[in-house]
């Protein structure tokens, strides 16, 4: 299945306009740094789980990267988000400190949560980081809801949710849109669309082909972009940001990409062939953004010099996570309740 | 002093807490324009307006999962489930969500969030508008659950859960919206600490514990027990399911030797059998017979009025179970 | 707020043809019958909630007898329907004896469940009546499933539900129209839109307007329709239910009407005018129908006939009800487990 | 007689079902093609095709609710919940929908529907996935709940489960799905009775009740306990959460005196609190010292391996429990 992005789409009816080149070179190589320290990340954490380190279900956002990448430029750092389980991507986007990351998917005690919250529960609320969730949907009204206290408030804040396209029949979704349109919330709701809900291709379960023209049906600003690319990813979610600010509300975004690795740490992947995988492989963020900046003059030497400093940072941030302890039998006890 | 009805110090706490605090505000079905359908938050929508007293479709995982996004970053919602029993369509968001937020990120956010609406039987809703829910509530940590049976005790407890920075179920009764009671006068403070329990009857030799409106038949089977057979109860009013104060409840029963849990939900895993566990576990010590719980029969509650009451624990089935309690003593 | 329906609505794209008289009067005159009984169940219903007989929640159908009425004349009586709390007129329309009904909501031995189920829970397996419900949206998946289990068996039976139009944003319809049209199950979605829900008006809650317009999302063949006129109803059914057989899926149906009484008895009505109320009992149901038949040449004498009749019916099945009696207590403990 | 897993036990029983009734169909997410996230389905797309073996949107609340739907007109669903965690987003459907309609209808119907996963921790799944529910479906008359520990019961109750004619709730454990035990060879009927405990091991000193994975902990804490302190246990599985057998569960108290309830849903409001109340309302005599009860600690349950052995109900925890108990007798 290629990626079904036609110009067509892209232009669509709804009011964004995407243009052609409009970050720098040096922007662009700043993403370019952030991108390849996601990928080693979830590189590396599925290395550890696959020698047992990590239990449970770990998600990783390889081949997502680029609506972390785009969304963080896009935002304001004080802007809410919340994500699914496959949610490492947006955090370290954001500015999360790979080391506390890796040490909470580990259950370590430098994890953010001291190991509490692991792979799934990914949040830091000083960088606007509200909150990943393991059970599809939920945190999408949590995005509404910050909206919601923002618009209150009158604070100029926006809030972003990420969710997948096998999110969008959760009936809390429906409530959530009807809702935040109605009230004209400023609030993006930003659909990653990587055409797998774990092991079932969306077309098997959904009765609308294309996820953006559902939003519509509630009268939002809606529309379909290559979330591989995370220059429209930017200008998608810059404009969609400037609408909610200037109180005209919610936009759907369903950004197009394609999850490289499996659904989570240990999938058979017998759904798909390795040739579906590698034709992908063609149009994946890294990919796209490596030729882009090449094309606009930057030179593989300075990519390689970021690409050696991004690894030795992911080692040295594995071996804190490895080192650090346990945490302590009495922290299972405490945060049950606040006081 | 002067006397209000439940529904009175309900809405007062509210108006209170609101003008006190801008970042308390109401959502949910029919509470803004029309007041709620029991008229709870009547008037707070001409006061407050519709930013802060917010008309919801009929979308309660929606609403309940925005309350709960909102008080993450500092807002104090209060949202009202019309029936308590509309938990069932929102379950995920309270339970799985609000309640567990703050322990999963170890601490770093807090859901300040109150939860109120009218549970129970005894008006003919049937099965699926009349059943008790604090049982169930009372399952998952994270999430604190009070049902007051008086409108001092009500007001009390709602500043306190609108106040607090944990997700509070305020679960008030159908049977309870119309009776009247103490309330100091408007501006005097009313209120009334989480996780205290008091004592509404002094007595000797049982000591029965309740909540919500069983605590009204359990008062009122107490002064038939009295009258009719001499024998002298203690009415402990539990306020709130959790936390549980088991101090003053053992402190009670260190008295009477005697332990009956009442409660309207049902007694399989319920908040009596609980109460029963603990004091077993905690306090064996203090019992001179078996504890014993008594709550709603095994069935989903009936529409007809005379099922309703052949199965609800209310006086009759208290007294009941009083002296076959008592029944070496009465003898 | 007039009745919305314009021609081009009922001329919509939606494959659904709606002509003038397509009922002999033989057939108007047996529905004028049966409308009439149900109306006057309805208003003895309220009148005996108002003397405190009736606990509990009660709604009765005043002004919506039409798509009652349209439905059990289109629809076989052995597919299946479901409904909500709002549910005596369909259940009357399709047969069930008054006496019993009255009875149930009486709380009485003689009512259908003997008094268990009450006004909010209607019944009748025999008449393909397959249970009203108290949750608003929760009998609309239970249809879809009726309709899949009449796919697997190869029936021919259809299912058709009825709800209202605030129960569109309960998640569950989201999540139960997308897998019915993705299987494309033979089930009809009937929204009796009076446009309030309970005491807010669906403009109030709604991103939408048209709420047919919605079911369209799903790419669900959906139309609007007057739903105070038997015949247009029938019409709208009949084609709905053929479509169905034909293994076509499902068809959403919006069929406008107006709710008469109160949202329940006791209801304070605080949320309109007199004035409001009065402007709509000129196109109600029985208004319409009453009008078509005498245009078609029924005489009058004919109509007073049967409305004699069915005084004395309906006053027959209050005192049957009444002199009804109590469950036995013991009743209230059967019936919890199936044997 | 051959042994299989867990997995091929309940993958054997649905097979046998399907092919024995035609009304017999499953749904759920990934079921058909994938057979399962945890392969408990695998194959039975291939056998009985795509109108039988459902994928699913992820719409719980829909699906659920269209499987009642089935059910109220005579097919036999087989819902699989991927974490029985979900049933919080279904809720309704289930306690509230096809729990009630039997008793709401006055019988004049039935809805035989299998709801079957998995949920438990030990596998580091966290807070939203790991959460034992047996005691939150116990609460609502209408369901029944079975919990199978060994591949025999697994495949027996799950049998009677599919033939039953209420919803059953079949609830798996994720540290079972590989453990081996013994079946009959295929072919051969495997029935266990809803509602039948089982003792899994004979003692005189106390009785250890328990079921799921749990029961496991038990044992190998009993075999412990034995070679240790010379303490003899009597293991009971419970096997059935709702009928509850308490006749099995007094025999045994009858022979040792001494009451355990041990389970990993959450003490509060629990089914082992529900155990304790029973035994005091009906069998106080047969108890020689306090009936106790030992479930998860209150937190929900954390993700580092550390921290959820730490608060997890087993071994560790079962044995300083019965020692607690046997002091006296120990000493
Ligand atoms: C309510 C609920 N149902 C089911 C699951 C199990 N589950 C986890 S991820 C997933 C697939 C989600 O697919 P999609 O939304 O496309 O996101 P993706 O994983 O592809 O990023 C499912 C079914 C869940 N976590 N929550
Ligand atoms: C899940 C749920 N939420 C709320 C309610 C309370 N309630 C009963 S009827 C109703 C209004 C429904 O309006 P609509 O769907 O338009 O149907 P109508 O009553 O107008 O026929 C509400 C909110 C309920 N029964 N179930
Ligand atoms: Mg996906
Ligand atoms: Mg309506």
């Amino acid at each position: 299945m290629p990626i079904s992005v036609e110009a067509d789409v892209l232009s669509s009816k709804a009011e964004t306009v995407i243009e052609a080149a409009v970050l720098s070179n040096e922007q662009l190589t700043h993403m370019y740094r952030d991108m390849y320290l996601i990928r080693r990340v979830e590189e590396s954490l599925l290395e550890l789980a696959e020698s047992g380190k990590i239990g449970g279900a770990m998600h990783t956002a390889i081949g997502h990267e680029g609506s972390a990448i785009g969304m963080a430029a896009a935002l304001q750092p004080d802007d809410y988000l919340t994500c699914t389980y496959r949610g490492h991507h947006h955090s370290l986007a954001r500015g999360m400190d790979p080391k506390r990351a890796i040490a909470e998917v580990l259950g370590k005690a430098d994890g953010f949560a001291q190991g509490k919250g692991g792979s799934m529960h990914f949040i830091d609320p000083e960088l606007g980081l509200m909150g990943a969730n393991g059970i599809v949907g939920a945190q999408v009204p949590h995005a509404a809801g910050m909206a919601l206290a923002s618009h209150i408030r009158n604070e100029g804040r926006i809030a972003i949710t990420f969710f997948g396209e096998g999110a969008l029949y959760q009936g809390v979704m429906h409530e959530t849109f009807n809702i935040s349109q109605r009230w004209s919330l400023p609030v993006i709701f930003y659909c990653e669309n990587n055409r797998y809900s774990e092991m079932t291709p969306i077309s098997r379960t959904s009765s609308v082909r294309d996820i953006y023209m559902f939003a519509r049906a509630y009268g939002m600003n809606s529309i379909q972009i290559d979330g591989n690319d995370v220059e429209v990813v930017y200008q998608a979610i810059s404009q969609a940001a400037e609408r909610a600010r200037a109180g005209k509300g919610p936009t759907f975004i369903e950004g197009i990409t394609y999850r490289l690795a499996g659904h989570m740490a240990g999938d058979l992947e017998t759904y798909r062939t390795p040739e579906e995988i590698e034709a992908q492989r063609a149009h994946e963020p890294l990919v796209v953004l490596t030729r882009r900046l090449l094309e606009r003059g930057v030179k593989e030497k300075v990519l390689a010099d970021i690409r050696t400093q991004v690894e030795a940072e992911v080692i040295e941030a594995v071996e804190f996570a490895q080192n650090s302890p346990w945490p302590d039998p009495a922290v299972a006890y405490t945060d049950v309740y606040a006081l | 002093m002067r006397t209000t009805t439940y529904i009175q110090a309900i809405n007062e706490a509210i108006r209170e807490e609101m003008r006190r605090d801008e970042n308390v505000f109401l959502m949910g079905e029919d509470v803004g324009r029309y007041g709620g359908l029991f008229r709870v938050t009547r008037n707070l929508f001409e006061e407050f307006g519709e930013e802060r007293v917010r008309d919801t479709p009929i979308s309660e995982q929606g609403f309940m999962g925005m309350a709960t996004g909102a008080a993450l970053v500092g807002m104090r919602p209060i949202v009202e489930l019309m029936y308590m029993d509309f938990f069932m369509v929102c379950a995920d968001q309270i339970f799985n969500q609000a309640a567990k937020m703050h322990y999963m990120t170890g601490g770093l956010v807090n859901v300040p969030l109150v939860i109120r609406g009218q549970h129970g039987g005894g008006k003919r809703y049937g099965s699926q508008h009349s059943q008790c829910v604090e049982s169930t509530f009372a399952q998952f940590p994270g999430i604190k659950v009070v049902a007051p049976c008086t409108p001092y005790d009500a007001k009390g407890l709602l500043v306190s859960a609108i106040r607090d920075n944990n997700p509070v179920a305020f679960i008030e009764h159908k049977m309870l919206y119309f009776t009247r009671g103490e309330l100091p006068d408007v501006g005097e403070e009313t209120i009334v600490p989480i996780g205290k329990a008091d004592v509404k009857r002094e007595g000797k030799d049982l000591t029965l514990v309740s909540f919500s409106y069983t605590l009204l038949e359990a008062l009122a089977a107490a002064e038939e027990l009295k009258d009719e057979y001499g024998i002298d109860i203690e009415v402990v009013d539990l306020r709130s399911i959790v936390p549980l104060d088991t101090e003053t409840l053992y402190a009670s029963v260190q008295k009477t030797g005697r332990l009956l849990a009442v409660h309207e939900s049902q007694s399989n895993c319920g908040i009596g059998g609980e109460i029963v566990a603990r004091i077993y576990e905690e306090a064996p010590h203090l019992l001179q017979a078996p504890a014993r719980r008594l709550g709603m029969a095994p069935v989903s509650l009936p529409v007809s009025q005379k099922l309703e009451e052949e199965v609800l624990p209310w006086k009759k089935n208290i007294k009941a179970a009083v002296l076959e309690m008592l029944e070496p003593v009465a003898a």
